[in-house]
């Protein structure tokens, strides 16, 4: 027998604490949500989402200023027979995202599912606010846990939190919405347990930074990196598993939406590209790697023309997501199996998790705008959306804001994003991919300036729009603005995101 | 050699059992014969020395899964008697793609890297200074009890989702669990004679678990099988889910879970680390507490979403 | 043939069952069967990875054992969400088809 | 000799078992076949136990014993169940 001893010993950092607290704290609140029954609620919802954001902040800045990886053993135990949490440049950078876009998605909900202060609680509240708390704490395992069966109970976490957010108005549409993505998600996750069965079959550990190390490319591992890929990818909803998406998506209350097309498909994306660069480089095989860079491009192509096609703005705006979700694995094939040119590398790097970040400001900020405009007009038609401009026009300026980041124009955290992909792709001669990530933005600019025009065109007689309150426009305007900001960044590979990774 | 006729035998009989449950036209049929899969497997599982999956997979994977089961086959297999698949070329391409997946499994088997890879040895280094005997409960409550912590938070969150099917206006009311309409009189003696022993029964899983199989999850199916029981025969109402003391036991389990793992910031100083020589008592008390909580929360998962219109 | 390797051949059948079920199946319910079926074959491959691991002493290797169990407690929990949205739909509805209806040009969202 | 004993009941019970389940298969209408069943089970799981008995301590005796009457208890009243659902769905017979 061979006991495997941890060969990349973690060594805990002195503040690793407030990764554990940044899983636990969301979960404990959710025990408290349930088991006051509504006493307290609004206070507890605050405090929660106030320490994810100050941990948040804590932990990027631990992070940007030590330039080394926070790191926490939990219970003493080191790998692999316990588990350890792992903050590296990416995890705090999603962290933080995922921080924001969960204040504001509560500060915008917050008006429609008001948790009570002592009042009893009612279904939308406690439902709502529960699972808003599992998914900022399923999220944040799946950003830090170094451990693959762990990142199992945090990925099916992140779902059971989902559903009830994609049923919550409990019409048989969005049931059926419902369940098919949990059909969907439970049969990748299946897929991504065998995948780490086999994985602890061959090496005795499911601790991600030891498992770099012992990897060898047989067949066992081979398939193994299949089957969590291809588990993932369902749960991504990567072309060809992307038909889940646009109804649950479309079906959630705003608030649910915009967190769900931000963040949640993000958590099982994070992990593949986890997996792929940090666990499994050595498998990275140049012809699998264009597989996923293929399903990709199709991906841009077939989510954006279902998304021209669409008559619904909230279904337009999912399918959007699915086409966004594309350009993200252009970086498998973009950053090169072999160390060859760094700085391409580098920048296809950089320019992935900028889509990814900006993505989830600009979708967010787009849910949100769509929510509001099927507030204010009772219906989220496209073709009957005539006047919002005169009506509405912080909305419309908002919509326009992140429609410019989603079609890659300057300046926004899209354009940055996709013009360092296609830096990359050009640099290395990939011309397909290159001409896809160019042709996604014109198809992008079809659908948003189609809803736009739309928006603009002058108001026929007899429209009656309900009246929106400026706080929630503020919310989603300023979501849109952090989509545009990013933009600013310096146009260059980010250190930040390269801390603690792998070698 | 016996025994491996044995084995040859069950291992058929799982697969003939599970294929049957795959192909039988009756949706209800379907649901039976899969419970009776879900036992067979846990006598493979006793096969293999998993005793303590064993009992999790036939109080959990069979009887609680086949439960809910068999009242959503009464309930959704009348619309369509016969099985539905899909047509001629796709049902080929399915069949394709399934077999290279057993098959590619399969061949696994031979080709695993030849050395067996095994963490028991470490497993029973550390075990003595937690006081527990069975390692197994040692891997759940002493190295990863951060998975079991989440896992009982999946379990809150599941619990959550069923409930947020029902609607506004019966939040909080009596789950649309229908108690048994007729006066059956032999249902109700049951009822009245079996949680008695059911609940030593329990008590006893859960006490016997730290050292040998056994521990709370298959003490709180026990202990829900027992309210349903209750339940279903109409000998207590069904309480309302926004009660109280309901409400404290859903969270018993997790609160007590929480604490010891914040007591171990205090000493020894980390999340869900036991201070020395207390393992075994904090453990045993998480365990009393979790079984109370699993059994209600698997009772009302059973129990469904509170439901105006079915609780009378 | 050793006991684990005719088991691992076993659950390797099961989890294609399941792929099969999944796959050709229209109702949910059946498609939830197999999902569990397939479940249950993931986890017999684990626990066969925990016979051959059987060392110091003990008849498996008690780590894939513990996460098995918690594997079969989540898996539980999808099934018990399912189900909810099944009969949920089955009342709404009247049927629990997946198929979506014809696009209802009245219903606001 | 006590090893015959128990090789002789615990054979008894499979028999009887193998024949219970030939009932439950065979026979043509719910009734009869619960009557198979239950028979059977309790006469076959009986010479089981029995014939377990003496291989193991008093402690697991017991144990075996109150699994017996377990089932004896719950068959009892889940036949009477079962017997009493196909009367009422099927009234004159």
């Amino acid at each position: 027998m061979m006991p495997l001893q941890s060969l990349a010993a973690a060594a805990p950092t002195p503040d690793g604490y407030l990764l554990v607290l940044a899983i636990i704290l969301p979960a404990t609140a959710i025990v408290a949500l349930v088991g006051l029954g509504g006493r307290g609620a609004a206070g507890i919802v605050l405090a929660t989402l106030a320490a994810q954001l100050i941990i948040a902040i804590r932990v990027l800045s631990l992070v940007w200023q030590s330039g080394a990886p926070v790191v926490y053993v939990i219970g003493g135990w080191d790998p692999p027979l316990g588990i350890a949490l792992r903050a590296d440049g990416i995890s705090a950078v999603m962290m933080l995202t995922s921080a924001v876009i969960f204040s504001a998605a509560a500060a915008f909900a917050w008006k429609d599912y008001r948790p009570p202060r002592w009042s009893p609680e009612t279904r939308g509240s406690l439902v709502f606010w529960s699972a808003l708390l599992a998914m900022a704490s399923a999220l944040n395992t799946l950003f830090t846990s170094a451990d693959l069966f762990n990142l199992y109970v945090a990925l099916e976490l992140l779902t059971f939190a989902a559903i009830p957010v994609v049923s919550l108005k409990g019409s048989a549409e969005t049931l059926r919405a419902a369940l098919r993505y949990l059909i969907f998600a439970v049969f990748g996750s299946m897929l991504y347990l065998l995948g780490i069965v086999l994985l602890y079959g061959a090496y005795g550990t499911l601790d991600v930074s030891s498992l770099a190390e012992l990897i060898r490319p047989n067949a066992a591992t081979l398939v193994a990196a299949a089957l969590v890929t291809v588990g993932l990818l369902a749960k991504t909803a990567l072309f060809p598993f992307h038909l889940w998406l646009p109804p649950a998506h479309a079906g959630a209350p705003a608030a649910g939406s915009a967190v769900l097309s931000a963040l949640v498909v993000k958590g099982s994306l994070f992990l593949l590209m986890r997996l792929w660069f940090d666990t499994f480089p050595s498998l990275r095989d140049p012809a699998a790697m264009q597989i996923l860079a293929a399903l990709g491009a199709a991906a841009v192509i077939v989510g954006s023309v279902m998304a021209i096609r669409q008559a619904r703005l909230k279904l337009l705006v999912a399918y959007s997501t699915v086409a966004q979700i594309g350009y993200m694995f252009f970086v498998f094939t973009l950053v090169p199996v072999l160390p060859g040119e760094s700085w391409i590398a580098a920048s296809a790097w950089t320019g992935g998790w900028l889509q990814i970040v900006s993505h989830a400001f600009a979708k967010a900020a787009m849910f949100l705008a769509a929510g509001l405009v099927a507030e204010a007009l009772g219906h989220d038609r496209i073709r009957d959306l005539a006047g919002l401009g005169k009506q509405l026009p912080l909305i419309v300026l908002t919509f326009a804001m992140s429609g410019i980041s989603l079609m890659g124009l300057p300046p926004s955290g899209g354009f940055s994003a996709k013009f360092m992909l296609l830096v990359a792709a050009t640099a290395e001669g990939h011309w397909l991919w290159a001409t896809v990530i160019i042709g996604g933005g014109l198809l992008a600019g079809i659908y948003i300036f189609g809803v736009l025009a739309r928006m603009l065109a002058a108001m026929p007689d007899g429209t009656a729009v309900a009246e929106i309150g400026r706080g929630r426009q503020l919310i989603t305007f300023a979501l849109a603005g952090v989509a545009l900001l990013l933009g600013f960044l310096p146009l260059e590979p980010m250190a930040l995101l390269q801390i603690g990774r792998m070698p | 050699m016996t025994e491996q006729v044995f084995d040859a035998a069950l291992a058929l009989l799982v697969m003939g059992v599970g294929a049957w449950s795959m192909m039988a036209g009756r949706i209800t049929s379907a649901v039976i014969i899969f419970i009776v899969y879900g036992l067979l497997l846990s006598l493979v599982w006793v096969r293999i020395a998993a005793i303590d999956v064993a009992l999790t997979e036939a109080a959990i994977g069979s009887g609680a899964t086949g439960m809910l089961l068999i009242a959503a086959a009464y309930k959704t297999g009348r619309e369509s008697g016969a099985r539905e698949t899909v047509s001629g070329s796709l049902h080929v391409i399915a069949v394709l793609l399934a077999s290279s997946v057993a098959l590619g499994l399969a061949s696994l088997a031979f080709v695993l890297p030849g050395e067996p890879v095994s963490l028991a040895g470490d497993v029973l280094r550390s075990l003595p200074d937690s006081g527990l005997g069975n390692p197994v409960a040692g891997v759940l409550f002493v190295y990863r009890s951060f998975d079991t912590l989440l896992e009982k938070i999946v379990l809150l969150v599941a619990l959550l989702g069923v409930w947020s099917l029902g609607s506004d206006r019966d939040w909080g009311g009596i789950p649309g669990l229908k108690p048994f309409a007729q006066k059956h009189s032999v249902l109700v003696l049951l009822a009245r004679t079996l949680p008695p022993i059911g609940l030593t029964y329990a008590i006893y899983m859960t006490w016997v678990g730290a050292d040998v199989p056994g521990g709370a999850f298959q003490g709180g199916t026990v202990l829900a099988a027992m309210w349903v029981l209750v339940m279903l025969a109409g000998v207590r109402q069904i309480p309302r889910l926004s009660s109280p003391a309901l409400r404290a036991a859903i969270v018993a389990g997790p609160v007590v879970f929480l604490a010891i793992g914040f007591l171990g910031f205090v000493s020894p100083g980390q999340f869900l680390a036991y201070p020395q020589g207390f393992a075994k008592p904090l453990i045993v008390a998480m365990e009393i507490a979790l079984t109370l909580s699993i059994g209600v929360i698997l009772g009302l998962l059973s129990a469904g979403p509170s439901n105006g219109k079915d609780a009378r | 043939m050793s006991g684990p390797l005719l088991f691992w051949l076993a659950g390797s059948a099961l989890i294609g069952l399941g792929v099969y079920g999944i796959t050709v199946n229209r109702h949910p319910l059946r498609k939830l069967l197999a999902l569990n079926l397939l479940g249950s074959g993931v986890f017999l491959l684990f626990g066969v990875i925990a016979r051959r691991g059987a060392a110091a002493g003990l008849g498996g290797d008690p780590v894939p054992q513990a996460l098995v169990i918690t594997g079969i407690v989540v898996a539980f929990s999808a099934t018990a969400i399912a189900i909810a949205l099944l009969s949920q739909l089955q009342s709404k509805a009247g049927r629990t088809s997946l198929d979506d209806e014809p696009p209802d040009e009245e219903d606001r969202s | 000799m006590l090893d015959l004993f128990s090789v002789a009941c615990v054979l008894g019970g499979a028999i009887l078992f193998m024949a219970g389940t030939i009932g439950l298969l065979r026979f043509p209408d719910q009734l009869t076949r619960l009557h198979a069943l239950t028979k059977v089970d309790n006469l076959g799981l009986g010479l089981i136990v029995l014939g377990l008995l003496p291989q193991f301590g008093w402690l697991t005796g017991v144990k075996l014993f109150c699994t017996w009457l377990l089932v004896q208890l719950s068959g009892a009243i889940v036949t009477q169940l079962i017997g009493g659902a196909i009367r009422t769905r099927e009234p004159r017979r």
